[in-house]
């Protein structure tokens, strides 16, 4: 059976591209490079949007990204299912889509900050995230001058109450209400993150080992489960 | 004359007796009668406008040339050198079809007056300098020296210049691999902002700033030209056509991150599509020294529509748009068949591109501006011919009584546990984190050894799609020491290429080639220029000794306030290779129950050392000897015993010496030690800060052997204890847990800084 | 040829660390009688048109779906004059 | 109580990358007749007392010191009302 296929999304300004598709050959899969300007998705079986600064994040950081040709096919195809995963970059980009709830504003310390984030796996119930079990503490390095994480206290409690905190700092880092790190949509199959998984696939390289690899297995799997049931 | 009119050549040879404003753009009596006689006219407005910035000495090295000479006179053979200096950066042979090509460059100047922007924009155009030698860049360093830590006006520099290479290099996507910070009074109002950049390209793929091929298009890409950093270049206008100068100048220039991202990608999608012929980065003077110097590297001519250039602002006049400093611009000879090639690559990432001209075999540099001749030079004359100064230079007056103030007689501490702490604590030896944190040191996931490593380390492998793959790594260090070079210039240079060898060779990689920032005041200043000529000596000599030679660099003068000038401090960056990165040796101790050995000989040597500084505020008498045979058989070492896997962890000694080495390599991993001295005078034991010493620790059941290969290259090593334990405990003389080192080392920048 | 401002603050009820570090700063450069300090952005679009209704309803979508993020900001549109 | 506004745009002739990153975006977003876009700082200052005269320069003075780096910005103070 063909290797499960992931597409990676450049942005003008997408940096962390690379490193995502490296992760996605790491964990077994096949990564699919996707254009910001094309309007296909390529039959992929899910989509990572990597962290960077699109568009040079002037106005807000994912504001102007989110407008871009393929968000519009990828936007309905995370609605009805799809699963895509957005880190850092990603992440503000799918808050800006209202794909997911809340936004991420400037850290509270108001400097960039790049780390080793102790996090603790909130949620194994996602696509991303099957291969965690809940309450599993990782390390995995942020790097972000906009990650703190806010949403109105409506938003906030119901986010809570539908169990959508996928990740949470041990050690706030940036101010985010609830140490939230990470969330999902309802459905579970959009998850965005500030922390960058795709960091840490290798011991080799830098970083604080290989906690990041689960979220590409994870992936890995549930897209071949879907295969084999389809 | 209407606002629209230029000053021609034929109005030039109208009017010879025009008095051109030449003194105003820095050029002397002799230059302009040199001018004058190069074209048997009076120049344009125009042309006087290039040469002016050509031959300014940030362009021309006019009084550095004669001695920068020795670098390439006395550089050692070196099958590694493919590029040296002269070309936008040095190329070396890394292997496996492998190259590297790196540079340091200053922006101190920039940074003392917009801290933010400033440092931003010379990370962009010490990057630009890299991807127009045809390489991808993959990493950026910063070395930055700042006044006293706790001076008001450093909280106004510090924080800005972090900001300012966090935002450009964070936003570039290159992971900031090290560097320094370093304060001292000496540098309040002439803060040193030095950027590295390293970048890797295919050994067949080097392009270089050359302009072949008549008929040849010359393209402008990247951003827009606008008045930016043209304070002089407005002089000029506006004396030329005796109209007031009608709107401002700025001589701050602001980054365009995002467009030099865009420009980063788009340059490797056109190398890879082979449709450049020669390229070259707009840097200091624009679009002059882009034409004058691919035009004298190639056939030798070329025609340029300076009308065509496009403007960010209209009003700008011909010899403005000549002097702009607009950051994030590059200039391409493309052959008429690629052009339509070269042109869809830039449109694909939102580039704006314009053929402004044409290569041509006439020798001359001929522009014009609608329809107008305002330049026609031979422009060799511009790009290499510029003037040559021999400056006078003598030993400063104070040299020789400085020299015998000897650190010998300062009291020596009775508590070295104290001194351990206070040194830790201070500014220049205490924990960098408060402005490592700020910098990306994981994007591109090729990073395998960062901060707070001595030496930064990259994978080479998957840089290029589809290129060999490759086990191969490169590491890079900078240093410098400005109160060592202030001692003594020519050991000072020395010392600072050997503590960034040592750095490289510590990780386990061989050093392989030299990059120098050399800062310093003014060279018309003979005491300045004597620290200058001996820097340099001592830096060619040193090359030599260790076999790596000079590839490029960068000289900053005038670093001075009134009449006083800076320490000279001749930064030096080091870039080595090992063969199989999977080899590196982490810095500081890894695990416990490691056999910790002091590598090296310990003399008793406090000039300029941080203990002098710190606890006396005190320089004076002679820096450690540089003790280069010695400095190459340590790397011998260092470099065969990583490679054999005899070792677990490595650190260097330098400034505070052992007693700092062991602290800080107890803080890496949180792991202790217990270790017993060597044996002579526990203050000098710990804090001496002689060279050619490093701290390792060794696989017991290597320890044998490792103690053979010390014999065989005449490394002295003393074994002194073994790591473990949660306190750094030097038997019968200090012990202190590793809560208390940390809480001391890494309090004093957040405290000062936010 | 017009030129409309948009002014984007965040809401009241987002924290804004960047005015709280300035409000907390000032005492320290001598400044008293300052109770809050809030940052917000201000946008200068220049049209090529005059500010008719028209266009100033296109800005205002220009404010609400691209300078001003609703989820967190409010955002006031007003012609320069 | 009173509120003052100090604005603080980059001068004219300085590159303001995200207005032009903005301006560049509209016409893919559908807005067209923007001719060019700057982005600026906006201030809202609390005071405890009445914006008078003495306050005014209070806020002038800090405009000049903090609130702008006049070596690239430009700044301007209003009361609200
Ligand atoms: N300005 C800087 N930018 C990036 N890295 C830095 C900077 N300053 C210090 N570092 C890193 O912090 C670590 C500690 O620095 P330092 O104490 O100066 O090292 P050393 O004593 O080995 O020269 C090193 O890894 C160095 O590269
Ligand atoms: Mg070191």
């Amino acid at each position: 059976m063909s290797a499960a296929r992931v597409g990676v999304v450049t942005f003008p300004g997408t940096l962390d591209d690379q490193d995502a598709a490296r992760a996605v050959r790491h964990a077994g899969g096949e990564p699919v490079p996707l254009w910001h300007a094309d309007t296909d998705l390529k039959g992929v079986d899910a989509v990572f949007l990597p962290g960077g600064f699109s568009y040079g994040d002037y106005l807000r950081c994912g504001a102007i990204s989110r407008f871009a040709p393929l968000m519009e096919q990828l936007i309905p195809a995370a609605r009805a299912g799809l699963p895509v995963l957005g880190t850092c970059n990603g992440f503000q980009i799918l808050c800006e889509a209202h794909l997911l709830p809340g936004a991420l504003v400037k850290n509270a310390g108001l400097h960039y900050i790049c780390r080793d984030q102790r996090l603790r796996i909130e949620s194994a119930d996602t696509p991303w995230t099957a291969d965690y079990t809940a309450g599993q503490e990782v390390v995995i390095p942020i790097k972000h001058g906009e990650g703190r994480y806010v949403a109105d206290a409506a938003t906030l409690a119901a986010v809570e109450a539908n169990g959508q905190v996928v990740v949470r700092y041990l050690g706030n880092p940036n101010g985010s209400l609830n140490d939230i790190a990470g969330i999902r949509n309802e459905a579970g199959n959009v998850v965005g993150l500030m922390p960058h998984p795709e960091h840490a696939v290798e011991e080799l390289t830098g970083g604080p080992g290989t906690d990041g690899l689960g979220f590409f297995t994870s992936i890995l799997k549930s897209s071949l489960e879907k295969l084999v049931n389809a | 004359m209407s606002a629209l009119s230029v000053d021609s050549v034929q109005r030039a040879e109208q009017t010879p007796d025009e008095r051109l404003p030449y003194a105003e753009l820095g050029m002397k009596d002799d230059e302009y009668q040199r001018v004058k006689e190069i074209l048997g006219r009076r120049p344009t407005g125009s042309e006087l406008a290039i040469y002016s910035v050509m031959w300014s000495e940030h362009c021309s090295y006019k009084s550095s040339k004669v001695h920068l000479r020795q670098f390439a006179a006395k550089a050692p053979k070196s099958d590694a050198l493919l590029v040296g200096m002269g070309e936008n950066a040095g190329v070396v042979d890394i292997g496996d079809g492998w190259a590297a090509t790196f540079k340091i460059e200053s922006h101190n100047h920039p940074s003392y007056v917009e801290p933010h922007q400033g440092a931003a924009t010379g990370v962009g155009g010490i990057v630009r300098d890299i991807m127009a030698m045809g390489a991808r860049p993959v990493a950026v360093m910063d070395s930055l020296r700042f006044g006293a830590a706790d001076a008001p006006d450093t909280r106004r520099v510090l924080p800005g210049v972090v900001e300012g290479i966090s935002s450009y290099g964070n936003c570039l996507g290159l992971p900031n691999i090290g560097g320094e910070v370093a304060f001292d009074p000496c540098y309040i109002g002439n803060p040193l902002v030095n950027a590295l950049c390293v970048g890797l390209l295919r050994k067949d793929q080097i392009k270089l700033a050359t302009a072949p091929g008549p008929g040849n298009k010359v393209v402008l890409f990247g951003a827009l030209t606008g008045p930016d950093g043209i304070g002089g270049a407005s002089v000029l206008a506006s004396a030329t056509f005796e109209e007031e100068s009608q709107a401002k100048r700025p001589s701050v220039q602001v980054g365009d991150p995002f467009m030099e991202k865009l420009l980063i990608e788009c340059c490797l999608e056109l190398f890879a599509a082979d449709v450049v012929v020669g390229i070259q980065d707009l840097g200091a003077a624009g679009v002059s020294c882009a034409t004058t110097e691919l035009a004298a590297k190639g056939t030798g001519g070329m025609d340029v529509r300076l009308d065509l250039v496009p403007l960010r602002d209209p009003s700008l006049r011909p010899e403005e748009i000549l002097m702009s400093e607009s950051q994030e611009r590059m200039m391409a000879v493309v052959t008429p068949d690629d052009i339509d090639a070269f042109m869809a690559i830039c449109a694909k990432w939102d580039l704006p591109a314009t053929v402004i001209g044409e290569v041509t075999d006439t020798g001359r540099l001929v522009m014009t501006w609608h329809g107008e001749t305002i330049v026609d030079i031979p422009p060799g004359t511009a790009a290499d011919e510029g003037p040559v100064y021999e400056r006078p230079y003598h030993e400063p007056a104070g040299q020789a009584a400085l020299n015998s103030d000897d650190a010998a007689r300062l009291e020596r501490p009775t508590d070295l546990r104290a001194t351990l702490l206070s040194l830790l604590g201070s500014p220049d030896l205490s924990s960098k984190e408060w402005v490592t944190g700020q910098y990306d040191r994981y994007v591109r996931g090729n990073t395998v050894l960062a901060q707070p490593a001595d030496a930064g380390v990259l994978r080479v492998s998957e840089v290029m799609p589809g290129a060999t793959e490759t086990n191969r790594g490169i590491a890079l260090a900078t240093d410098g020491n400005g109160r060592y070079a202030k001692l003594d210039p020519y050991a000072g240079a020395q010392l600072a290429l050997s503590e960034a060898y040592r750095n490289v060779a510590v990780t386990g990689a061989r050093p392989l080639a030299v990059t120098d920032c050399l800062n310093f005041g003014s060279p018309e200043d003979p005491e300045v220029m004597w620290q200058f000529a001996e820097a340099v000596r001592g830096l060619a000599d040193a090359c030599k000794i260790l076999g790596v030679p000079v590839t490029g660099g960068n000289v900053s003068f005038y670093n001075q306030t009134g009449s006083v000038a800076i320490h000279p401090t001749p930064v030096i960056g080091v870039l080595g290779v090992l063969d199989d990165v999977r080899g590196r040796v982490p810095s500081g101790f890894t695990g416990e129950g490691a056999r910790v050995v002091l590598l090296g000989e310990t003399g008793e040597e406090f000039g300029g050392s941080a203990w002098a500084h710190v606890e006396h505020g005190h320089l004076g008498g002679l820096p450690p000897a540089a003790v280069l045979e010695a400095e190459r058989a340590l790397a011998t070492v260092l470099v065969e015993a990583a490679a054999q896997g005899m070792l677990t962890g490595s650190h260097d000694l330098s400034d505070g010496g052992l007693a700092i080495a062991l602290a800080e390599s107890c803080l890496a991993h949180g792991v202790g030690c217990t270790v017993t001295l060597p044996g002579g005078d526990p203050f000098t034991d710990l804090f001496s800060e002689s060279a050619a010493r490093a701290l390792v620790t060794v696989r017991p059941e290597a320890f044998a052997v490792f103690a053979a290969l010390c014999g065989r290259h005449e490394v002295p090593y003393a074994g002194l204890g073994l790591t473990g334990g949660s306190s750094l405990t030097v038997e019968g003389v200090l012990d202190v847990p590793l809560d208390e080192l940390r809480t001391v080392h890494e309090g004093t920048l957040p405290a000062i800084f936010g | 040829m017009a030129r409309v401002i948009v002014e984007v603050m965040l809401k009241p009820e987002i924290l804004d660390p960047q005015g709280q570090a300035i409000a907390r700063a000032l005492p320290r450069l001598g400044f008293s009688g300052v109770s809050a300090v809030r940052q917000g952005k201000r946008f200068e679009i220049e049209l090529d048109g005059p500010a008719d209704e028209a266009a100033l309803s296109d800005v205002r979508k220009m404010a609400e779906t691209l300078l001003a993020n609703t989820v967190i900001e409010d955002y006031a549109v007003r012609v320069e004059g």
